[in-house]
């Protein structure tokens, strides 16, 4: 098996360093003359989603506005891992026996007193990141995970019962529902006022002080945002409560 | 030859981290080391899209500079539609911010390419769901055979089902 | 963007992937793989994906790690190769 | 100033190597994280001090005090968190009965490398 492992590798590596190395259509690393950055669409995106989103950031433009569709799934994709995590391991024990504290498994002092001062600061980072997203590298995406690592660490610092009473497994899914029903709500929002749908821009008929289809596609961005980062926060979270204690949902690593 | 090295270098690391990453996917028998192989297997695919994004030294992130824009929407859309060789008077003043004349419209050669970066993100963050779904399995097949090398999971597979 | 920083990080790519696949201390290879994740990251930011890069360093680095670790800590520590 | 930060650079660096050769060289895990820990909390601030330092030089415009007061919270937060993590280690590595080497686990010959 690893002999026969090893010649196909190797087999397909020189196929492969043949194609990069010595075919002449191959474009070279870094110009701008290949095909792919020579492509319309990406020209497109470049020149033009300042005048049509006001979103300096291109890559938070065309994720959340021209391919709209697209992160929608992903999140969707996302929230369907958490639920095919959850049907996988999840066992329900009644009346399982609650952890015993004893001096090894206390909660250390020193850690959770600087866990205190942080998680604060990283959750406000993360909000930071989710609005910033627009002007800066960040977005849903980064913030969600950032802010679950947040919740990963209450529950690293004490232990999984703490992070659950503040966020428990119920609300976390009702969180990730809720995440996607905002992005779909954009959609259907704009198709109610007769657009495509996810085709933001008629959106400035009902947000109030909006008066341009730009700036609503700059809201309605960061309110799709809004919602992938309620998504990935809840299932980073619930995959790590899950993964972490076998699917029991309690005591844990 | 060093133009050479430089024009072709990531992509041969590409090809040398997806073998790595298939090699092991292939021949190792721990389910751990597998799901190691095919994140390997995953970043290279992504080096190499990102790869293909860069442009020359002189291209920018594709942020904008953005303080006090005069980016105008009329006339921009007026070239978006027409022909790249229209504007091509714009482009040497494109990208320096506070220019106060003319309404400006970003020069595609100076910004690296954002769209496979778009596809790139979304599938970082998806491949950390399939990720965790994977190693839920690995999880499970862990509870009800008590093992996770391949070839002892194999051989229990084949027991219970002749037995 | 910057050739000479770029080969530098390409270069310490493989030997890292190899150990990475190599440890049989599973919970060592996690942690390797974490390290493999950030210099990928450096990588993406050097070519001009900041995006990409702060991605991979929230996901990457940060969260897959802890669930790989997770998941070792519920079965076994040792691989056989 | 610009060599003032040149300077803290230097010793960044200089310490950092002093922690990498610590963390090679030094016989059990307690020892080999007082190494990291110290070494790395140190010579990481004293590069982002050098960082500051260069960038203070380098004229007080807007842009350059934000990436100044960014500067100075990630020295503060490596400040925090760097030791903390350190100390999590530690009691982990306590906890799962990894024990300290003493005098009288060592050889004789190598007793002046404890010491120190």
């Amino acid at each position: 098996m690893k002999k026969l492992a090893g010649i196909v590798v190797f087999t397909v590596g020189l196929i492969l360093l043949y194609g990069v190395s010595s075919l002449d259509d191959f474009p070279s690393w870094g110009t701008p003359d290949s095909p792919a950055n020579k492509s319309p669409l990406s020209q497109y995106f470049i020149k033009n989603t300042i005048v049509d989103t006001e979103v300096p950031n291109m890559v938070t433009a065309v994720l959340a506005d021209y391919r709209g569709y697209d992160t929608m799934f992903e999140t969707v994709v996302i929230f369907v891992a958490g639920l095919g995590i959850f049907a996988v391991v999840r066992v329900f024990e009644h009346g399982g026996a609650s952890r015993v504290v004893t001096a090894d498994t206390k909660p250390d002092i020193i850690i959770t007193n600087t866990c205190r001062l942080l998680i604060p600061l990283i959750q406000l980072f993360a909000l930071y990141v989710l609005a910033h997203g627009h002007s800066s590298p960040g977005g849903g995406f980064q913030g969600g995970v950032i802010m679950g690592a947040s919740f990963i660490l209450v529950a690293l610092a004490w232990d999984l019962d703490i992070a659950l009473k503040r966020f428990s497994e119920k609300q976390a899914f009702i969180c990730s529902g809720i995440g996607i029903l905002i992005y779909a709500g954009f959609g259907l929002a704009s198709v109610f006022l007769g657009e495509e749908f996810l085709n933001y821009g008629i959106i400035h008929k009902i947000l109030p002080g909006v008066d341009s289809p730009e700036m609503a596609r700059y809201y309605a961005m960061l309110g799709v945002e809004i919602g992938v980062m309620f998504t990935v926060t809840s299932i980073m979270f619930l995959i790590y409560g899950l993964l972490a204690t076998r699917g029991k949902m309690t005591a844990g690593l | 030859m060093e133009e050479f090295i430089q024009s072709r270098f990531n992509y041969w690391i590409y090809v040398i981290l997806m073998m790595i990453g298939l090699w092991g996917m292939i021949s190792k028998n721990n389910l751990i080391k597998k799901l190691i192989g095919m994140s390997i297997f995953q970043t290279a695919i992504i080096l190499f899209y990102v790869s293909v994004a860069v442009k020359s030294e002189t291209a920018n992130i594709p942020i904008l500079p953005h303080h006090g824009h005069d980016y105008s929407p009329k006339i921009a859309f007026a070239h978006a539609v027409s022909d790249d060789h229209e504007n091509g008077g714009h482009d040497d003043h494109a990208g320096h911010q506070a220019h106060p004349v003319g309404p400006k419209i970003p020069d595609p050669d100076g910004y690296a390419n954002p769209l496979p970066h778009v596809l790139m993100l979304t599938a970082i963050v998806v491949g950390v769901a399939t990720l965790g779904l994977a190693l839920a399995i690995t999880q499970k097949i862990y509870r009800e055979y008590g093992t996770l090398e391949e070839d002892q999971l194999l051989e229990k597979v084949r027991a219970d089902d002749h037995g | 963007m910057i050739f000479a920083f770029d080969f530098i990080i390409l270069l310490f790519l493989i030997p890292v992937a190899i150990v990475a696949l190599q440890l049989k201390d599973l919970l060592a290879a996690a942690m390797v793989f974490g390290i493999y994740s950030f210099l990928m990251c450096l990588l993406w930011a050097e070519m001009g994906a900041v995006d990409v890069a702060f991605t991979e360093a929230a996901v990457g680095a940060g969260v897959s790690a802890v669930f790989m670790i997770a998941t070792i800590f519920n079965t076994k520590r040792n691989s056989s190769d | 100033m610009e060599i003032v930060a040149a300077t803290l650079i230097l010793l960044g660096i200089v310490f950092f190597f002093g922690a990498v050769i610590g963390l090679l060289r030094f016989p059990d895990f307690f020892t080999r994280m007082h190494a990291a820990g110290k070494g790395d909390t140190l010579s990481t601030v004293l590069i982002i001090g050098g960082f500051i330092l260069y960038n203070f030089s380098q004229g007080g415009d807007a842009a350059n005090w934000n990436v100044l007061v960014k500067l100075c919270f990630i020295a503060i937060f490596i400040m925090l968190t760097s030791p903390t993590s350190t100390h999590a280690l530690m009691k982990a590595g306590y906890e799962s009965g990894n024990d300290p080497e003493t005098l009288d686990d060592e050889e004789p010959e190598e007793k002046e490398e404890n010491v120190s």
